[in-house]
């Protein structure tokens, strides 16, 4: 055994003889239950009554098995190639998962213009009613190349329209196409509401599953870099891709373990609670004007309302875990969550004042012109309002320096200390989902929502064009993809400061919120009302005020971009050569 | 009141325990935690009872043993030269300083003469070795606040160190290297130039790692007040090394009682010194977990000096003294110490004139320095206990032995 | 201070209980009788001519086949007043006590220097010295349910501890 | 039936159970968890008739808010957790008294009053009003719900600071 190495451990699994017994087997039995099921399917051909059915069903189920039996000879025989091959469909769904989040998100509204065009075209503008499949199929299908107006400007989503249908367009009519009647039948569904509200929620779903595990490999990836080091590297290939989804699995198939004496039902039900309000926030949470599932009133509301729910979870997690660490971090999370909720609803206060509304998506829309009218650049209130938000959305997603929850160095794992599992990656879920909420809605708020920094109107044109321009236009101007990035750069400052900076203790986050950031964001509170009210909009003052804040944020953004160039270019010189020359060599 | 002596808790804390006495009614339970034996931040297998009201620590009662490995009656049961591979495994992340007082002390005692190209060797890893254990625990102290980068940079200079070690002695962390009557073995071809080159690398970093962590404004808040060991207590609990001179005792046997060579050798004591002299933060007093850590890290800097002269002046020759086979520990007794990476690491050895002595004493740096523990973790923040802990850095192997 | 001149001193002030005096060698020390010994402790740590304000060090010492354990307490004073802000060493010596094996007390002298406190749990833990006004005395490095007492040269090891078989090979 | 309507009972169903489970519970945090289950039900209750804004603010203030500082009071409190609470025959007596009474009066108002008592609230009515009419048609209401705010803020404050010697 000198020249033991990984590659015979992973052979002896497979013992020399077990292998090839394995593939025989299996592939023996394939063969006798596909001749079994041609046999059955002959006799099917023949048998009448009751004996037609059984033989069908026979066939059917010989058929599954016979294909069962001869994938796994197949897949034990190929065990590398497949497994290789397996790795690499696995990266390409991977990939098109993303890109179908940046693409393919378009073609559902399309879908819904086509069907609502067709709604309208079978009624008559602004009327109500239901489509049969075969009115549909009348309609026919081809892409809306041009013509179609959209419902709201920059209306590029999947939303359910909350409005009536009106000044709508007609969709070009297609010549009939063999495909149309498949296509009508699974467009009809797509004109009830219920449809598109599963759809929507299919999504988030989806979103929130993606943002959690491309987000933990993310952080490990910049934690790496960070440290002068890879991070994952292994798991998949690229980069260790998909290392978040062997982690999962690996979680999945953990033992569901509970202590002695905790509070079980509790114990199970906390990750849920904890789980369920970061997911549902997402309802609430526009990724555009009109990609949203639903646009309430008061949308900034609903999305503080669960995010406080939110933290239930953990306290109980905490309480029924039976542990005197967890309990500590219950107890930790209890009153941090009470008092930095405080500054955060005045912060949130400055942009619901200077707007005058609770819509979220009405907010955003008020930032279109351009990287100076967002509103953290309205005045300097505004600006001190959009860092107080940031810090105190910190301490409110558990994320350092508040991570005073599970320290780890202190409290072990804190409360997440006695779970394992699936339930612990839940907690996880949750986290990284909300961190991306409030980077989302930090970007909503006062950073421009889904606009891009040029106005928007200098792409107006393109809105009407054809497919190209007004995906496009959705890159360059508006879209959900701005949003998206904006709030991955709010994630990424966070798991910056979270691998940069140290712990604060338990009092000094009390003192920091009650003694700094309350009067503080009172003040600003106090302050933006007065700005409101004594300078008027367009005035001297107020157009310094923005330009001052405007060139402060550019400036922010060139000096980050900047050292993280300098950074890029300089890397050998800043690590240094020792980390890499080692000496002897190894 | 004998609790008010409070140690390194601003008073808001007693105010308000006091008063929640006083109001009977809110007074909540104490709470009983075992912190560890299996624990992120009592660096391997201490456990730690706390008494705790809340989040405030009352009591600290530290519970030892868990790595017992019978040490001294190894070393009464093989020779001398048998017993340096031990050493190596009491303080694991100075094995270097470990084998230095052991053979010392059987010199002392047995009256060998080492050679002068193997006592600037010997400097040479001590040193070396010093900067490496440093580095562990600085990182690890970062770790403890909750800072994790630090603490893979400490590891990415240390690694170089190891390699060094391993291309000078063939190991990477107990290194039986340092034997009785000189070293094992020569340097390697190339030591001085890889190791010069190492050194002009580092110096730099360490000030680097100040700006990083050391004066960051989180790390200080939470480390400097916090633990604070007045002189006349680390004189009286027997603290030594950095926690003593953190107190503002400028001691060190590599000065004071000079042994091996290094009275050749130019570089400064670092104490601990109060707020607001230059490169102090205000909040700092003398004594307290962030004096420690700092002396630490000045402490690096002076090891690269002594390592720079120790380089310039390394003479040639032999690099190990002529040492009976077998070799008879004469009757007589020795109680030696040096100048470890934790402290004050003594060695009483009992000879009978036999191949194995008769006694083996080890006075374990870190067991004298956290024997202090109970004393100052007393009405602190649980937060608080790891950062005592981090900074009076113990390493379990040498306090359980 | 040279330790013939502690020795003096000590004599002066303890007379016959200072039994057994070594000031020469690579370890000097004085012996003192275990009932005088807390009192010597005092007067070496508050005597302004000798001022041991730490204790280094306390060991057994088992002196089998002869019937007694010394402790061994090994002192220092360190004072300010060097070069450059050092500190100096101002004396150095070790005191033994001397007990007989089996019962030995000696009285602890946690009080006197709190580094005692631990220093001499391990002794009554290792050599089974029992030290009289212990704040703490349980045993430190072994378990509490631990038979005998390793260090000393008499120990027969266990076959097995709590159920786990030990083998021990070694005690040749 | 509609939808809404089968939404309707489904969740008054839960909130009846949640209800139920608060005052039967033995242990003081499930109490907690209950009364969450509660609240949140009667939020959704809320959103279903579309008063939006008063469904966020009970999610607010009392799951969010008011729960959270009744679960960290019961865990700073150790003396109440891990109890089981009982009740005893006399109180349940008496709470069945003040049930039945309080039932009969609902009872007696519901059928008293004929047809639906709120018409559909219309669409466009949302925040802006709610703060229109708090501040013009109920601002002494809101004005002295305010003053009793601060008289229960300037309460805490004295309670929470050190007493002088």
């Amino acid at each position: 055994m000198a020249n033991f190495t990984v590659e015979d451990a992973l052979r002896s699994r497979w013992s020399a003889s077990a292998k090839p017994r394995a593939v025989r087997t299996f592939a023996v039995l394939g063969i006798v239950l596909a001749v079994a099921a041609l046999g059955l399917g002959y006799l099917a051909s023949s048998a009448p009554g009751a004996g037609y059915w059984l033989a069908v069903l026979g066939t059917a189920l010989a058929g599954v098995a016979a294909m069962t039996c001869l994938g796994a000879a197949f897949v034990i025989q190929f065990s590398r190639l497949v497994g290789t091959w397996l790795f690499r469909l696995a990266f390409l769904i991977f990939v098109g998962g993303l890109v179908g989040i940046a693409l393919l998100a378009w073609v559902p509204a399309l879908l819904y213009e086509q069907v609502d065009a067709a709604v309208a075209d079978h009624y008559g503008a602004g009327a109500t009613g239901v489509l049969t499949v075969a009115d549909l199929e009348a309609v026919g299908w081809a892409l809306p190349t041009d013509s179609i107006e959209v419902r709201r400007q920059g209306a590029v989503g999947w939303a359910p329209p909350t409005d009536s249908i009106d000044g709508r367009g007609k969709a070009v009519v297609g010549s009939a196409h063999p495909t149309a009647s498949f296509l009508a039948y699974a467009l009809w569904p797509l004109q009830f509401r219920l449809t598109r509200d599963i759809l929507a929620l299919v999504g988030v779903v989806g979103f929130v599953s993606l943002l959690a595990m491309f987000t933990i490999w993310w952080e490990r990836k910049v934690a790496g870099r960070m440290q002068s080091r890879l991070g994952p590297m292994r798991v998949g290939g690229w980069h260790g891709w998909a290392q978040s989804m062997a982690d999962g699995i690996k979680l999945l198939q953990k033992e569901d373990i509970y202590l002695e004496g905790a509070d079980r039902p509790l114990f199970k039900l906390a990750p849920y609670i904890a789980f369920m309000p970061a997911l549902a926030l997402f309802l609430a949470l526009p990724f555009s004007a009109a990609w949203i599932c639903r646009d309430l009133d008061i949308g900034l509301l609903f999305i503080l309302a669960l995010a406080g729910i939110g933290v239930l979870g953990v306290i109980v997690a905490g309480w029924a875990s039976n542990n005197k660490w967890s309990l500590l971090g219950a107890m930790r999370e209890a009153c941090q969550m009470i008092s930095y909720e405080i500054p955060l609803g005045f912060a949130l206060l400055v942009p619901v004042m200077t707007t005058g509304t609770l819509r979220l998506t009405a907010i955003g829309e008020l930032q279109a012109g351009g990287f100076h009218t967002w509103l953290a650049f309205q005045s300097p209130f505004t600006l001190a309002a959009a860092v107080l938000f940031f810090t105190a959305t910190l301490a409110a997603c558990k994320r350092a320096p508040f991570d005073l929850p599970e320290a780890e160095s202190e409290l072990v794992a804190g409360v997440y200390t006695e779970y394992s599992g699936f339930r612990w990656s839940l907690f996880f879920f949750a986290e990284y989902a909300e961190m991306f909420a409030v980077g989302a809605l930090a970007a909503i708020l006062f950073f421009g929502a889904w606009y891009s920094p040029l106005p928007a109107n200098w792409g107006a044109a393109w809105l009407h064009g054809p497919l190209w321009q007004r995906a496009l236009y959705g890159i360059l101007f508006n879209g959900p993809l701005w949003l998206i990035f904006k709030g991955f750069f709010f994630l990424f400052v966070q798991i910056w400061l979270r691998w940069t900076l140290p712990r604060i203790r338990l009092d000094q986050v009390m003192y920091a919120c009650v003694q700094v950031m309350l009067p503080l964001s009172m003040l600003v509170l106090l302050g933006a009302t007065f700005w409101a009210l004594l300078v008027p909009h367009g005035s001297m003052l107020a157009v310094v005020a923005n330009l001052a804040c405007t060139a402060l944020g550019v400036g922010a953004v060139l000096a980050i971009i900047g050292i993280v160039f300098y950074g890029y270019s300089n890397r050998r010189q800043l690590v240094g050569t020792l980390a890499i020359e080692h000496w002897p060599g190894s | 009141m004998e609790d008010k002596v409070v140690h390194g808790q601003p008073d808001l804390l007693t105010d308000f325990d006091r008063q929640r006495v006083a109001a009977d009614d809110l007074r909540t339970e104490e709470l009983l935690i075992n912190m560890g034996p299996q624990h992120p931040s009592t660096h391997g297998v201490l456990r730690l009872m706390l008494r705790t009201d809340g989040e405030l620590v009352l009591e600290a009662i530290p519970h030892i043993g868990y790595l017992h490995r019978c040490a001294e009656k190894i070393g009464e049961n093989v020779t001398p030269v048998q017993f340096v591979p031990y050493t190596d495994r009491l303080d694991y992340l100075a094995g270097m300083n470990n084998n230095h007082g052991y053979s010392l002390a059987i010199e002392k005692l047995c009256g060998l003469e080492v050679p002068e190209r193997a006592r600037y060797i010997r400097v040479l890893m001590c040193e070396l070795n010093r900067i490496a254990s440093h580095l562990v625990s600085f990182g690890c102290y970062g770790l403890d606040m909750g800072a994790f980068t630090p603490f893979l940079y400490a590891f990415r200079e240390r690694e170089y160190i190891l390699d060094l070690f391993e291309a000078t002695c063939g190991q990477r962390l107990t290194y039986n290297y340092l034997s009785i009557g000189g070293v094992t073995q020569d340097l390697p071809g190339g030591f001085a130039d890889k190791l010069a080159h190492f050194l002009d690398y580092f110096e730099p970093k360490i000030d680097e790692y100040n700006n990083l962590l050391s004066y960051n404004y989180i790390f200080v808040k939470r480390t400097a007040g916090v633990g604070v060991v007045s002189a006349a207590d680390a004189l009286a609990y027997g603290l030594t090394g950095p926690c003593l001179r953190a107190s503002g005792v400028k001691w060190d046997l590599r000065r004071c009682v000079p042994y091996e060579i290094y009275d050749r050798f130019e570089f400064d004591i670092p104490i601990g010194i109060a707020g607001g002299a230059i490169g102090v933060p205000r909040e700092v007093v003398v004594g307290d977990s962030w004096s420690r850590y700092f002396v630490r890290m000045q402490e690096m800097k002076q090891s690269v000096r002594i390592l720079r002269q120790a380089l310039q002046q390394l003479p040639a020759g032999e690099f190990r003294a002529k040492v009976p086979a077998a070799l008879k520990v004469p009757a007589g007794e020795v109680y030696l110490e040096v100048e470890g990476a934790r402290g004050q690491l003594g060695y009483l050895i009992v000879g009978d004139g036999k191949k194995t002595p008769r006694r083996v004493k080890i006075r374990g740096p870190s067991f004298c320095n956290l024997s202090i523990a109970t004393h100052v973790c007393r009405r602190v923040l649980i937060a608080d206990v790891a950062a005592i802990l981090g900074s009076i850095d113990v390493v379990m192997g040498e306090v359980d032995r | 201070m040279s330790p013939q001149e502690i020795a003096d001193i000590l004599k002066t002030q303890f007379g016959d209980a200072l039994t057994a005096v070594v000031a020469e060698g690579s370890h000097p020390h004085v012996t003192i009788a275990a009932e005088r010994w807390h009192e010597a402790a005092v007067f070496l740590r508050d005597d302004p001519r000798l001022q041991m304000n730490m204790l280094r060090c306390v060991s057994g010492l088992d002196l089998h086949p002869e019937p007694w354990i010394e402790v061994v307490y090994d002192l220092i004073s360190m004072q300010p007043g060097g070069q450059q802000g050092l500190w100096v060493n101002q004396s150095t010596i070790a005191v033994r006590v001397r007990v007989p094996r089996d019962g030995g007390h000696v009285a602890s002298v946690a009080d006197v220097w709190p580094a005692a406190d631990w220093h001499e749990r391990e002794a009554a833990d290792l050599f089974g010295v029992i030290f009289d006004g212990h704040p703490d005395p349980r045993r430190i490095l072994l378990p509490d349910d631990w038979i005998g007492h390793p260090l000393r040269k008499d120990y027969v090891f266990p076959t097995e501890y709590d159920g786990i078989p030990c083998a021990v090979t070694a005690e040749s | 039936m509609t939808g809404e309507a089968i939404a309707f009972y489904l969740l008054a169903a839960v909130v009846t159970a949640f209800a139920l489970g608060c005052v039967l519970a033995s242990n003081i945090v499930r109490m907690a968890l209950c009364l969450l289950g509660t609240l949140g039900g009667v939020a959704l209750l809320y959103f279903l008739m579309a008063a939006n804004f008063l469904g966020a603010i009970q999610l607010i203030v009392y799951a969010g808010g008011t729960l959270i500082v009744i679960v960290f009071g019961v865990m700073l409190t150790s003396r109440a957790y891990g109890t089981k609470l009982r009740v005893r025959p006399l109180e349940m007596i008496g709470a069945a008294v003040v049930t039945l009474a309080l039932l009969a009066g609902l009872t007696a108002i519901l059928v008293r009053t004929a047809g639906p008592v709120v018409s559909p609230s219309t669409p466009d009515f949302g925040v802006a009003q709610i703060g229109t009419e708090l501040l013009s048609t109920y601002l002494v209401p809101f004005e002295v719900i305010s003053v009793l705010l601060l008289a229960v803020m300037i309460g805490a404050a004295y309670l929470v600071q050190p007493e002088k010697k």
